[in-house]
């Protein structure tokens, strides 16, 4: 039982990073943006949010800062890919490799440390108790005392949803990636959406990011974001960027992840359990796939 | 030959710390950097730093560099041995030592420093044994059951592991002890606190946590289950104060700046293999910390047992291949 | 936001009855290059007066659109002025233009098909709530509403991609009124619509002009400019050749300044007796999972030496014909024969040793445009000709392909700069040249011809007509689809009338006239005599 | 061409001053700086061989990127594909005995299969299943690091080694060196002429680069599209897996931990840099071992942390491709200008 819900929860703590990188990408996603940074916008998140925490002592100036740092990387992705018309590929793989060169640096001048920073003075996200909930057995130990950072990726699913398919602003977004030239001729100028949809994403990863550093653990880690930006990537194509089909294509990632782990009980390689997350990926692709055949040819 | 004349022979000008992986593991490499450091300012030599992030095509040019700039060279020559050995054999003058693994060239130049992980990541399994068992520490389940996190399946972490299921079972036969991996994730902190917490969740009172970046993952998942865990290479216990009962130490600074001591004073031996165990001051275990969590019994009999092996009473079984994981 | 504001008209009610036709737009010395040395606008002064109709016309290239998107600010000029209103304005995006009271409908049509007519037009004008919620019954109601004061029969609710080509023009048409627009430009709206269709189109245009919206009309179509429009701009070659009244000109001299020499409009063809049958098609039935029929039991044959030509209103299955024919689409049922050999299920290149095919979109299906012109030249002959491939058929024999091109560029007299050129920078006429040479160079018994000459100038329509005329009497067998009538007359023996995938009439031409297949292309009964 | 060549090195020369700018910033002397860059990568003979030699795990699968993504294949396997390339070539030479001459083509061929069957993987799914191979290469990408970590951990580790890695393989299957040149580097130049004869020369090559630009209009003239797909991914397969097994027959003589950490992506973003062009990849290829390879000395002379080496390759790769392509736009601009100016007097 207790490993179950240990498993519901390191699924849940294993999405939510995840969650958020997607949900930020699905923005890009709509307008036509092909977004590959979210890799580097998580890492910079994560470094800034753990800058903020420490100095300043409180969590939510951490968020604050990585929000604005994964905006930094999000305003150059702009002038580069948006203003200058430079290969988005590029302009994406190029930043990660800033993220990562670029943090590591911040890392060594201001915390004079490599590889990790880990100190008592990093005031974590808190996690939410739900009173009254706690005393139901399994459903309380899984819905309450999770992380806040949890249930703002909950909340941005739906806001995400809602922005994106009922609002004039969602309508103008998906019109930029459908058909730039028909936004451009009713007045509104598709690049601006672009611009807006790689803030957007920029603010999401930001605050994946401070869930990394500041939620989960404690601590920033060079490169920590370890490859999450690359999986929120995949499951963003692999449902079409449609917010709730993304949370649940996180959610199996996070699950098989833990499962993963678990299965190193049962005589399985560690090299092969680490391998689940990204077969379980590739299952799910092949079951979408055969839908899309299936809508296609009907 | 220590005798004035070994004296004027010409001081060493320049000295490279060499390391296939990274600093900022807070243990291992970094301990070694403290020594280099150490050796700067007490002899006054260059020291410079070559890391080769694990990156299998730096490591030739990397020794190239190092040789062409320094005459003693400290190397931590994971997965470059083969290359190392060409070198030394190349440069015969130079001085090459080899940390933490022994390395023979057939001009037999390379002097090794060996450390006994073993004997200090015994007395790691030892602790957590006694924890285990101690119920009246807060939180501790009656199940007789400790953990312990890789940051891979490799012979070191492999051996550590071994020593360590060795001491907790020399403690009660009955210990179970649970063995999760990361599988090479050396800086994916997040993964090395979702395996500890799977561990808590199987029972274990204490994680041992031989992973590097990762580990201080495990740390903070001892944290927020109020359990216990065991760092690793450095001492971590002020960590996570309160949660970290001990620390298995590697002193690699420590071997380094005694190596360099017999350089300078022209004492230095070129091909041997230095051992360094608990009696050598090269491993050892930490148990005292800001918040003492071990209650003085055991501290006592952690002791005793770490004195043993340092009076040579007690042989700690080395490792050796076996297949320690399941 | 998204509130549209107070209509403008009104106000030009009133201004309108001082200054009937005083000049409304103003435009002084245009000038524009597409980078990097296409000259499109040679220096064109030209004005538009309010509430008047306003044809310009002239070749392709013309610099017809060019001019247009100038005024839209779409593209902006090297030099120049604008005078809207009285005073000189420069938008900087069509937002502006929008803004300012003018409104284009390009030549092709940009809608979002995956959006519904109403989404269409509100985008960008959105009614919302205060939480940015689109207020969807605020939004279908203003669009009923201007649908009902326009008299357009729309259903707000259906999906772009579902209704008619003359439809999705209302909705662009409609997005602008829906913005309150006094100046409307429509580049050549007619292009795709039914003789039945347009007198429609043309109604609703003058009503919106007798509603004090001034409408600049661009089109080809010299006869129905002459009909709609008050004054007449004539272009050629990126120079403005004249602004004539309709009353004072007439079709045969707009000819003369489009072109600059005069222009036959009377049928070549010289009657001829079809010979054996190459292609048939029996019971050709194409249906999608769910139930929907593209083409239903379709019966036909091609014989050599015969033009049948295809006519229709686009989306009544032309388009799965051609896929069908050419195997891009497999049929539900049904066989396809050349020769009396059955190619239902060959795969696309064993057909090509029987089929010449040139596609309607140049550079969709018919070219690379970023490629030479000579690897474009050589595109299936590479499979079918030996002489292309070099060592064991690996290899390309690129000596003999610019040979080859050669040839081609001579037998089809292309004007182009080098083979080497990229396709892209091939005028369309040239492109078209290339692809119809390349094609008919297969020397392949029929050819399946796919709108041959949309958006040509009369110049190049001239000379594929001609060619399509040539391989006729060589006993070719031609299958030509085509939305314009007036090409289907001038050239087709017979002609096949597609009306929601079945072939609703099959007619000799000289029995029968556009009107009755204006009608039948529209569902009407075809009488038969 | 020139122009190109003109534009390539405008932003190079750009990138370079912005880096400079980025020295100065962080304090560091971006004369010393790039001297030691260059030193350690360029000038002299022994920089300048390990230039080169380095410069085979960037070329190769840039060359597969190139190739893959001008056909209209989006191939983001090389990583895998090299891995799997290496693996294969690590097994034979530890399991085949031949004569050198036999054994060093033979151990080639084994790593293109191991990154062609790694490719063919993908390129299957994506044939039958239809599954996007751009996810799937990026999946296996990470699949096939755990697998070899796995087999070099468990069923080929070296039992005397201290970290995971395979026993040397045989010495037949070592790549020859004259002096510091390696052989390998006679492969990447091979490699470098067959792909470009075989884009521009062959029929096949013909097809995939008009696949690559109009799909459609490649397949109504008559290729065999899925024919073509399966042969582009197969062989940049090969291409990326051939880099893997010359890493380890010229370079390691084994796998070991961390082989090809980076290259495959470097190799990526080089085929974009270079516009995926062949030749354009080749030369881009050397000059970003040139500059990995100078940063070495960066940190050893001037100490510039390697970290920031890494943030002045992201410089580059954006302002090389951003201010190739305004030049691009700058230049059509102003002769349009001076059109109109003619056209207006
Ligand atoms: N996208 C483009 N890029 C570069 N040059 C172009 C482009 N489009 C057109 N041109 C140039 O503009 C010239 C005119 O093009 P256009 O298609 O209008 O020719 P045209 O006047 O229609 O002649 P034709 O009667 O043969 O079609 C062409 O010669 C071509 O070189
Ligand atoms: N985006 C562009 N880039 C380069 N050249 C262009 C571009 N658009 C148009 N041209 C060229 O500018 C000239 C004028 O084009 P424009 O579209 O105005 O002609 P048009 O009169 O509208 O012809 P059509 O009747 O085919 O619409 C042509 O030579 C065309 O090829
Ligand atoms: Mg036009
Ligand atoms: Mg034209």
């Amino acid at each position: 039982m207790r490993i179950l819900v240990g498993l519901i929860n390191g699924m849940i703590s294993g999405a939510t990073p995840i969650l958020l990188a997607a949900l930020g990408g699905a923005y890009t996603f709509y307008a036509g943006v092909f977004n590959i940074a979210m890799e580097g916008m998580l890492l910079t998140g994560a470094f800034f949010a753990v800058l903020g925490s420490y100095y300043t002592g409180s969590w939510l100036i951490g968020v604050l800062l990585a929000v604005l740092g994964a905006l930094f990387l999000a305003l150059i992705f702009i002038l580069f890919a948006v203003v200058l018309k430079t290969d988005e590929f590029v302009t994406g793989i190029a930043l990660n490799l800033f993220a990562v060169g670029a943090t590591t640096y911040m890392l060594r001048k201001i915390f004079s440390v490599k590889g990790v920073f880990s100190n008592a003075g990093i005031q974590p996200i808190p996690s939410v108790r739900i009173p009254l909930l706690e005393q139901i057995p399994v459903l309380g130990e899984i819905l309450s005392g999770q992380n806040l950072m949890v249930w703002v990726a909950v909340l941005a699913t739906f806001l995400t949803y809602f922005l994106i398919f009922h609002t004039h602003f969602g309508l103008r977004l998906r019109a930029a990636g459908y058909n730039p030239a028909r936004l451009d001729s009713s007045g509104v100028p598709s690049s601006r959406m672009r611009a807006l949809s790689l803030l957007a994403s920029g603010v999401l990863c930001g605050l994946g990011g401070a869930f990394l550093s500041l939620g989960y653990v404690n601590l920033f880690a060079e490169n920590m974001s370890a490859g999450r930006g690359w999986i929120s990537l995949a499951a963003i194509i692999l449902v079409n960027g449609n917010p709730m089909g993304i949370a649940l294509i996180s959610l199996l990632f996070g699950f098989s992840d833990g499962l993963g782990l678990l299965l190193q009980g049962y005589r399985v390689s560690a090299q092969f359990t680490a391998m689940v997350p990204y077969i379980a990926t590739l299952i799910a692709l092949y079951f979408y796939a055969a839908r899309k055949k299936k809508l296609k040819s009907t | 030959a220590c005798t004035p004349a070994a004296k004027t022979q010409e001081q060493p000008k320049r000295v490279v710390y060499l390391i296939n992986g990274a600093l900022g593991d807070n243990a291992f490499y970094d301990s070694g950097k403290a020594g280099i450091d150490n050796i700067a300012k007490q002899y006054g030599v260059e020291t410079r730093t070559i890391e080769c992030n694990f990156d299998a095509g730096k490591y030739e040019p990397s020794l190239r560099a190092a040789v062409d700039y320094a005459d003693v060279i400290f190397v931590i020559s994971y997965g470059f041995e083969d290359q190392l050995k060409e070198f030394a054999d190349q440069y015969p003058n130079k001085i090459f030592v080899n940390i933490d693994t022994v390395v023979e060239n057939s001009k037999k130049t390379i002097t090794s420093v060996d450390f006994i992980e073993e004997e200090s990541a015994y007395l790691a399994g030892v602790v957590a044994g006694l924890t285990t068992l101690d119920t009246s520490i807060p939180n501790v389940n009656p199940d007789k059951v400790v953990g312990v996190v890789g940051g891979d399946v490799d012979p070191v972490v492999s051996a550590f592991v071994f020593a360590y299921e060795n001491g907790a079972k020399s403690v009660d036969p009955e210990i179970q002890v649970l063995k999760k991996s990361l599988g090479g994730a050396w800086d994916d902190s997040a993964r090395g606190k979702q395996a500890a917490l799977q561990l808590y969740d199987q029972k274990a009172d204490v994680v041992f946590q031989v992973a590097a970046a990762a580990g201080i993952g495990v740390l903070q998942a001892a944290r927020e289950r109020q359990l216990y865990a065991i760092g690793v290479d450095t001492n971590q216990n002020d960590l996570e104060p309160g949660y970290v009962i001990a620390s298995d130490i590697k002193n690699v600074g420590k071997s380094i700046e005694d190596v360099y001591k017999t350089i300078h004073e022209g004492t230095y031996k070129p091909g041997q293999v230095l051992k360094y165990g608990i009696a050598q001051g090269g491993v050892d275990i930490a148990l005292e910390a800001k918040v003492q969590v071990l209650p003085q019994s055991i501290v006592d009999k952690v002791l005793a047992i770490r004195q043993q092996i340092v009076d040579g009473t007690l042989k700690i079984e080395m490792y050796n291949n076996q297949d320690v994981w399941q | 936001m998204g509130e549209a504001c107070a209509s403008p008209i009104f106000l030009n009610f009133f201004s309108r009855a001082k200054v009937m036709d005083s000049n409304l737009i103003e435009m002084r010395h245009i000038v524009k290059v597409y980078p990097p040395n296409v000259l499109a606008l040679d220096d064109v002064t030209v004005d538009f007066r309010r509430g008047e109709i306003h044809s310009i016309v002239g070749e392709n290239g013309a610099g017809k659109s060019t001019l247009m998107k100038v005024l839209y600010g779409i593209t902006h000029p090297n030099s120049g002025e604008i005078v809207y209103n009285g005073k000189a304005v420069h938008f900087r995006e069509p937002g502006e233009a929008i803004a300012a009271g003018i409104g284009m409908v390009h030549q092709e049509i940009v809608l979002i098909p995956e959006y519904t007519v109403w989404e269409n037009i509100v985008l960008g004008v959105e009614p919302v709530n205060w939480l940015g919620k689109i207020d969807r019954r605020r939004a279908r109601q203003r669009v009923q509403q201007k649908i009902d004061e326009f008299q357009f029969n729309l259903d707000p609710d259906a999906r772009v991609e579902d209704i008619s080509v003359a439809a999705r023009q209302k909705v662009e048409i409609l997005t602008l009124l829906y913005r309150n627009v006094e100046v409307l430009i429509l580049d050549e709206p007619t292009a795709v619509l039914t003789p039945q269709e347009i007198p429609q189109l043309f109604a609703e245009l003058n009503r919106l002009r007798d509603s004090g919206h001034t409408i600049l009309f661009i089109s080809h179509r010299l006869e129905e400019v002459l009909e709609l429009s008050d004054r007449i701009t004539v272009m050629r070659r990126g120079k403005k050749v004249e602004t004539v009244p309709a009353t004072e000109t007439s079709r045969q001299e707009l000819a003369r300044m489009m072109v600059g020499r005069e222009v036959i409009f009377t049928s070549r063809r010289t009657p001829q007796h079809p010979g054996e049958p190459v292609l048939q098609v029996e019971h050709l039935t194409l249906r999608e999972d769910h139930g929907r029929t593209r083409l239903d039991d379709l019966n036909f044959e091609v014989r050599a030496g015969e033009i049948v030509g295809v006519a229709g209103v686009e989306g009544n299955g032309q388009f799965e014909l051609v896929n069908t024919l050419m195997g891009i689409q497999k049929p539900t049922s049904g066989r396809i024969l050349i020769h009396g050999q059955d190619i239902t299920h060959s795969d696309i290149l064993e057909r090509r040793r029987f089929i010449s095919f040139v596609p309607q979109d140049r550079g969709k299906m018919g070219a690379s445009l970023p490629a030479p012109v000579w690897e474009n030249a050589i595109m299936t002959h590479h499979r079918l000709n030996p002489q292309l491939s070099g060592w064991k058929g690996l290899l390309l024999n690129t000596r003999y392909a610019r040979q080859f091109t050669r040839q081609l560029i001579d037998a089809f007299s292309v004007v182009l700069p080098s083979p080497q050129a990229p396709f892209r920078t091939l005028s369309g006429g040239n492109q078209q040249k290339v692809i119809v040479g390349r094609e008919l160079m297969l020397q392949s018994d029929f050819v399946l011809l796919d709108q041959p000459t949309r958006g040509l100038d009369v110049g190049s329509m001239e000379y594929i007509h001609d060619q399509v005329l040539r391989i006729r009497s060589e006993g070719r067998a031609v299958l030509m689809i085509s939305a314009d009538l007036e090409e289907i007359f001038l050239l087709a023996d017979r002609i096949l009338v597609l009306y929601r995938g079945k072939i609703v009439g099959n007619l000799p031409v000289e029995r029968t006239n556009p009107q009755e297949v204006g009608a039948l292309m529209l569902g009407g009964q075809h009488e038969s005599p | 061409m020139k122009q190109k060549v003109f534009n390539a090195l405008i932003g190079i020369g750009v990138a370079l001053l912005l880096g400079a700018v980025l020295l100065i910033l962080q304090g560091y002397n971006p004369l010393e700086t790039y001297q030691a860059l260059f030193e350690f990568s360029l000038f002299g003979y022994y920089p300048f061989a390990t230039t080169l030699r380095n410069a085979v795990p960037l070329v190769l699968p840039g060359l597969s990127a190139a190739i893959a993504f001008a056909s209209g294949v989006v191939n983001l396997g090389q990583p895998g594909q090299l891995v799997m390339g290496a693996l294969f070539a690590t097994v034979g030479g530890l399991y085949l005995d031949l004569p050198p001459a036999l054994m060093i083509p033979v151990l080639a061929l084994l790593a293109m299969l191991g990154g062609m069957l790694w490719a063919g993987i993908a390129a299957l799914l994506r044939r039958f299943f239809d599954m996007s191979e751009f996810i799937v290469t990026l999946m296996l990408n990470m699949i096939a690091d755990y697998f070899t970590a796995w087999a070099i951990t468990e069923p080929f580790k070296d039992p005397t080694a201290f970290s995971p890695m395979t026993p040397q393989i045989t010495q037949n299957g070592w790549l020859p060196k004259w002096g510091e040149f390696n052989s390998m580097i006679l492969f990447m130049l091979a490699a470098v002429l067959v792909s470009w004869f075989v884009f521009n020369r062959w029929k096949a090559g013909y097809e995939w680069r008009i696949t690559g630009q109009n799909a459609l209009f490649a397949r109504l003239g008559g290729c065999d599209i899925n024919r073509n797909f399966m042969a582009v991914m197969l062989m940049t397969g090969a291409l990326a897996g051939l880099a893997g097994g010359l890493v380890v027959m010229g370079g390691t003589h084994r796998f070991i931990r961390g082989l090809g950490a980076n290259y495959a992506w470097d190799g990526v973003m080089i085929a974009i840099v270079a516009n995926n062009g062949i030749l354009a990849t080749f030369l881009y290829g050397l000059f970003f071992s040139a500059i990995q390879t100078g940063a070495l000395g960066m940190e050893l002379i001037t100490s510039v942390p390697n970290e920031i080496s890494q943030v002045l390759q992201a410089v580059l790769v954006l302002v090389i491709v951003a201010s190739r392509e305004y030049l691009n736009t700058l230049v059509e601009q102003i002769s349009a200008r001076r059109r109109a100016r003619e056209a207006r007097t």
